[in-house]
């Protein structure tokens, strides 16, 4: 798939505070997360992205055209920023219509617009209200509003999550994921990680201004040498489990949960341990209740390479 | 009992709040869920005197939520969701002054100050401005404040709203140690399930003002039908037509994720059976219960 | 027997006691934090400025035979109650409590209401009376330590430079007008300060913003006064208002000629507004719609 | 989208917006002092109108010139690029397809046409209230559109001076309030040429009456406005205003396309 967003040797610093750092990356079509600690260079990255910024070394492109100060390549860019400011003394319509006014549609066209975006995101009832009254989920839905009024084949969301409730949450993520049936890429930044699992399993990973991985959850999990793999196994005999197990060359260490009826290994081999877990578990004839990996998430993943 | 409250009701003007809200909440970590503008800060307020309610009555730790707010106040230790701080003061003395107005002596607190905000973890950073502070480190200040006065309850409004994924998990990690081993009993509102998931064990869903649900997670989740979510390596079509031939329904989600409904009496272990008869790999084996998430939209009653 | 500290939270033996002043540790905290703005202590140096120059002024007319050289214009010298009220009456004194009340106590309220640490001080057995007079007296701490100090002082001094009470019993009720008219300026500041401090939630913009009114009631005086001579248009503006407090309360010729209590009106009707908005304004909860 | 088609759309997004702003409500309502003072001088002094013509120009004039105008300006030509950087709102214009100079010639323009209607509502009423008597006297309303005339020059220049300070400073309003302020009030009462560093100056040369130019002395007209005034030619003082205003707002454009805006966050 040709690359939507592509940066090369990107870097970018303010005054002596680090931005970005020779950053190469390529983002496809579809959903990707990108996730970092605080002042990692996700929002640095970003700005840069949607042309706010100019890069000091380097250069990204957007379907291969350099967003700084080219107005034009906009048309195709939804940008959803992550600050919780508005026009204040504006209401919901006016916003979504007034921002409308710089895409070249008609009258009629804006209005059409307006009115299906806040459908989207459930603001028809709201929307003569002033922003200044909206709840902290309702400014968020009319900031998505205004980002997607415009049908861009690009939106880049920083954070679209933050103040929905869980019910505001599910409903966004069924949407963004809408748009990525509709064949347009989404970048999305989030804190939160269950989130971003929850909306993809493609991810770029960015820590002190550098890319630490790019991909796959699970692909990634696999490349990381430094933390065997956590298996846990409950089951009515953990004990009698783990001394079939002793003998195992692919296990490197095994823990017995507090509750006294879990088993954790950790092995390398994962393969081979599974072929062998299913067997020996017949065999043994333990009652199992549960397997499970739990470092096999995003939160893990971003523990082990992040982490202190 | 420390929280307990009976057909508790406020409007704000002509925007019914809370309304006939009765309930009991025990020792432990509760959480407090809803769709935003349920009642849930309506009902902390009134909880921490903030607002007198229209009806109903209640107690916080034996005392009335009408009469004796001073000494509910001087219990209770709440960490706002939104940012606040002190411009111009460093940690200790931010600590300190809010000891003080809770009533500890000025000596007291200051001692107090320097222990909670180690044990917080904003030992090395305490004697820095408040103005330099990052996000998570605000959050935690917010933590400190509340614990300096040795509170018995601990409103937590949103706690982990807006910190990074390290900042998050050192959080979770404080509120379990608090929760778990202290006799502090916390009051958790937010809006991420999964931290609600991690850290309580009794769960309060509010919708629209009225009680939607309450009880120990355990029992709202449990489902009566056994369902079992797995993930297998190897040959999944002989798996599921084994599986299928001993009686049981098995969907395939798109992700790869099979689930498995078995009838009533059957032996778990009969999966195991199958996958070891047709060779394959059981990598995931989960008996299935309703997420908080489907609990949450079920109760709640949209979707 | 061995004691293991586990790392982790530990509890409070103490008691929380009820103090007297519940609002102590705002006034202090207050002062401190005015004391840690920079530059505030230079500010805070120069206000002492017109004390110091009736001091000079006072001990220079005690040893009148060694300045005869200097000294032509004999008015300056003789000690009266005219003398103290030129002391407090001068703008000088004034613009200087205002400059360090502006700066020092500008962000008493702004800067709560800025970091919204509002729920904080209500999430504790506060009241909002105990929240204002712990603000108000950090105000109060700054005008009598311009005003209601150096007077006192400048008596002690005049009696110690004369080395006899005569000047005492001359005039005994003094000590009472100075100790009155820095109560009535502690008490009108304390409000207007606040009020101005509860507008806006950028220190700076309360800085322009106590300036700018108390400047422009002035020119809006002089304005009115040009176009209309009545001298009642006196009353727009705050120091006019002050100066006319002040000679009633000095018993000296009013500067103004129309009776002082309409001035004293006016400024009571400015601390009732700041009243009214600052109960508003300061709410431990703001209305959720 | 074009460049011209641009501006027009920016220029109504925040004419639209610029009169739903508080801000503009309180500068409204402080637009009817001067009002409020002509209908108070009208019932106290009716009946002397000449005297009534000399307060009007010797105050109201002094209000809207040294005062109005500029307070104006500072506080809606600092926002145009100020306030969207400190509200943050900033994002949601650079990310439309349209060149940043239009948003700063847009939002200036539409700013400036909502001050000509303040100042024009207020001046009007003031004015013809003050002088009702006169109402069938021709040469009134010329005096009168002569000093809309001057008022709106003065807006255009504030306008463009602030817009510029909002795109090069932090704290515009501050440093904007000392040159409106301070040095505009000070420097036009120097005598030579200096006088001629401050926009005030074009802006009082374009007055209709001036005293005999022997020294400041004698005439009705010596008001305080024409205190030390040596005035340009009106042609040369409207040139020079003109010049200020495009070439400020020429450099505020291109400062604002060259500089990248960081929120402290």
């Amino acid at each position: 798939m040709t690359a939507v967003i592509a940066a090369s040797h990107l870097s970018k610093w303010y005054g002596n505070v680090l931005g970005l750092n020779d950053v190469s990356l390529e983002i496809e079509e579809g959903i990707t997360g990108l996730l970092g600690p605080n002042g990692a260079g996700k929002s640095t990255f970003m700005k840069l992205i949607t042309g706010q910024m100019k890069p000091a070394i380097g250069s990204v492109t957007i379907r291969g055209r350099k967003a700084w100060n080219d107005p034009d390549v906009y048309q195709g860019i939804g940008f959803c920023p992550e600050q919780d400011v508005f026009y204040e003394d504006v209401t919901g319509w006016e916003l979504v219509t007034g921002l409308l006014r710089f895409y070249g549609y008609s009258r009629t066209e804006i209005r059409e617009r307006a009115a299906r975006a806040l459908d989207v995101v459930d603001l028809t009832a709201d929307k003569d209200r002033l922003i200044r009254g909206y709840s902290r989920g309702m400014r968020q839905r009319v900031k998505f509003a205004q980002t997607i009024a415009h049908d861009p084949d690009i939106l880049i969301l920083d954070e679209p999550l933050s103040g929905l409730d869980p019910l505001g949450k599910r409903k966004l993520i069924k949407l963004i994921k809408d748009f990525k049936k509709q064949g347009r890429t989404v970048l999305v930044s989030s804190h939160v990680l269950p989130e971003i699992e929850a909306l993809t399993s493609q991810i770029v990973l960015i820590h002190q201004g550098k890319i630490l991985a790019q991909g796959d959850v699970p692909f990634i999990r696999e490349l990381i040498e430094a933390h065997p793999h956590q298996i846990s196994v409950r089951s009515s005999d953990p004990r009698a489990l783990a001394a079939r197990f002793v003998g195992e060359r692919s296990i490197q260490k095994m823990t017995f949960g507090a509750d006294g009826r879990t088993l954790v290994v950790e092995t390398h081999k994962r393969d081979a341990f599974f072929s062998r877990l299913t067997g020996v578990v017949l065999e043994a004839g333990i009652a199992v209740e549960e397997i499970s990996s739990p470092d096999d998430n995003l939160q893990a993943v971003f523990e082990y390479l992040v982490g202190k | 009992m420390s929280i307990e409250v009976k057909d508790l009701s406020f409007r704000y003007g002509k925007i019914v709040a809370l309304d006939g809200v009765t309930m009991r909440l025990g020792e432990g970590a509760v959480g407090l869920l809803g769709p935003n503008g349920a009642g849930k800060s309506t009902l902390l307020r009134i909880l921490l005197g903030f607002l007198v309610p229209e009806r109903g009555e209640g107690q916080v730790l034996g005392y009335d939520i009408r009469r004796e707010q001073a000494m509910i106040r001087r219990s209770v230790g709440y960490m706002p969701e939104s940012d606040c701080f002190v411009a111009g003061m460093d940690a200790v003395t931010f600590t300190a002054y809010f000891g003080e107005l809770s009533g500890m002596p000025r000596q007291e607190a200051m001692k107090r100050a320097h222990e909670v905000l180690f044990y917080v973890g904003l030992g090395e950073s305490r004697y820095r401005l408040l103005d330099t502070y990052s996000a998570g480190m605000k959050q935690r200040l917010k933590m400190a404040q509340a614990l300096v006065h040795d509170p018995k309850i601990l409103f937590l409004d949103e706690p982990t709203s807006n910190l990074d994924p390290t900042g998050r998990a050192e959080v979770l990690e404080l509120i379990r140690d608090i929760s778990a081993h202290k006799s502090i009993q916390v009051l958790l509102s937010s809006h991420i399930l999964d931290d609600i998931e991690a850290l309580c064990e009794t769960v309060v869903i509010l919708n629209k003002g009225k009680l939607a649900a309450e009880g120990r997670m355990a029992d709202l989740r449990a489902i009566r039908y056994s369902l079992y979510e797995l993930r297998i390596k190897g040959d999944g079509d002989a798996f599921r037509k084994d599986l299928e031939s001993a009686g049981s329904r098995v969907d395939e989600m798109e992700d790869g994720l099979i689930k498995v409904y078995m009838p009533e009496a059957a032996d778990p272990m009969d999966i195991f059976r199958a996958a070891g008869r047709t060779g394959a790999q059981l990598r995931y084996f989960v008996k299935s219960r309703t997420s908080l998430e489907d609990l949450f939209a079920g109760v709640v009653g949209v979707d | 027997m061995a004691t293991v500290r586990e790392k982790g939270y530990t509890h409070w033996e103490g008691r929380l006691g009820e103090r007297r002043f519940p609002w102590w540790p705002i006034t202090r905290t207050g002062i401190l934090l005015a004391f840690r703005k920079k530059r505030f202590k230079f500010v805070f140096a120069v206000a002492f400025g017109p004390a110091i120059v009736a001091l000079v002024g006072l001990y220079i007319s005690e040893r009148l035979e060694d300045f005869k050289a200097f000294i032509q214009d004999s008015n300056l010298i003789d000690i009266g109650p005219k003398y103290f009220a030129t002391f407090f009456m001068n703008d000088w004194l004034l613009f200087m409590i205002l400059l360090v009340l502006a700066y020092g106590a500008g962000g008493l309220i702004a800067d709560d209401l800025k970091h919204n640490s509002l729920q904080l001080y209500f999430s504790r057995p506060l009241g909002k009376k105990d929240y204002f007079a712990g603000k108000m007296s950090v105000v109060a701490f700054f005008v009598l330590i311009f005003t209601a100090l150096p007077g006192l002082l400048l008596i002690v001094f005049k009696l110690v430079f004369a080395g006899s009470f005569a000047f005492f019993l001359q005039y005994p009720w003094l000590p009472l007008s100075v100790l009155g008219y820095s109560a009535m300026l502690t008490v009108f500041f304390g409000f207007y300060i606040l009020l101005m401090s509860a507008l806006s939630k950028n220190s700076r913009y309360v800085f322009v913003l106590t300036f700018g009114t108390y400047i422009f009631s002035t020119v809006l005086f002089g304005i009115l006064n040009g176009i209309f001579k009545t001298p009642y248009m006196a009353l727009f503006s705050i120091p006019a208002n002050l100066q006319q407090a002040r000679a009633f309360i000095f018993g000296l010729k009013l500067p103004h000629a129309f009776p002082a209590g309409w001035s004293l009106a006016v400024l009571a009707g400015i601390c009732g507004l700041a009243a009214v908005v600052l109960n508003r304004k300061i709410r431990s909860v703001e209305v959720i719609k | 989208m074009t460049g011209a088609n641009a501006v027009r759309q920016v220029f109504g997004f925040f004419s639209f917006l610029g009169r739903k702003t508080g801000k503009t409500r309180v500068f409204a309502i402080l637009g009817l002092i001067p009002v409020a003072l002509a209908v108070i001088v009208r019932i106290v002094l009716h009946g002397r109108s000449g005297l009534m013509a000399a307060v009007f120009t010797e105050v109201l004039m002094v209000f809207f010139l040294q005062f109005y105008i500029v307070i104006l300006a500072l506080f809606y030509g600092t926002s145009v690029t100020a306030e969207e950087i400190e509200n943050r709102t900033l994002t949601y214009l650079i990310t439309r397809p349209i060149p940043k100079p239009a948003i700063i010639l847009g939002k200036a323009t539409a700013y400036a046409v909502l001050m000509f209607a303040m100042v024009g509502v207020s001046l009007a009423l003031s004015f013809f209230i003050m002088n009702a008597a006169r109402l069938s006297d021709p040469d009134l309303y010329a005096t009168f559109f002569r000093y809309l005339g001057v008022l709106g020059l003065g807006i255009l220049a504030y306008t463009a001076f602030f817009t510029f300070l909002g795109t090069v400073l932090k704290r515009a309003i501050i440093v904007g309030m000392v040159f409106g302020f301070g040095w505009e009030n000070v420097i036009q009462y120097f005598p030579g040429s200096t006088q001629k560093l401050s926009i005030v100056h074009y802006l009082k040369s374009l007055l209709p009456y001036h005293p005999p130019s022997v020294g400041g002395g004698g005439g009705r007209g010596v008001a305080l406005l024409l205190f030390r005034l040596e005035p340009t030619t009106p042609l040369a003082a409207i040139l020079i205003l003109a010049a200020v205003t495009a070439g400020l707002l020429a450099l505020a454009c291109w400062l604002f396309r060259v500089k990248e805006y960081l929120y402290e966050d």
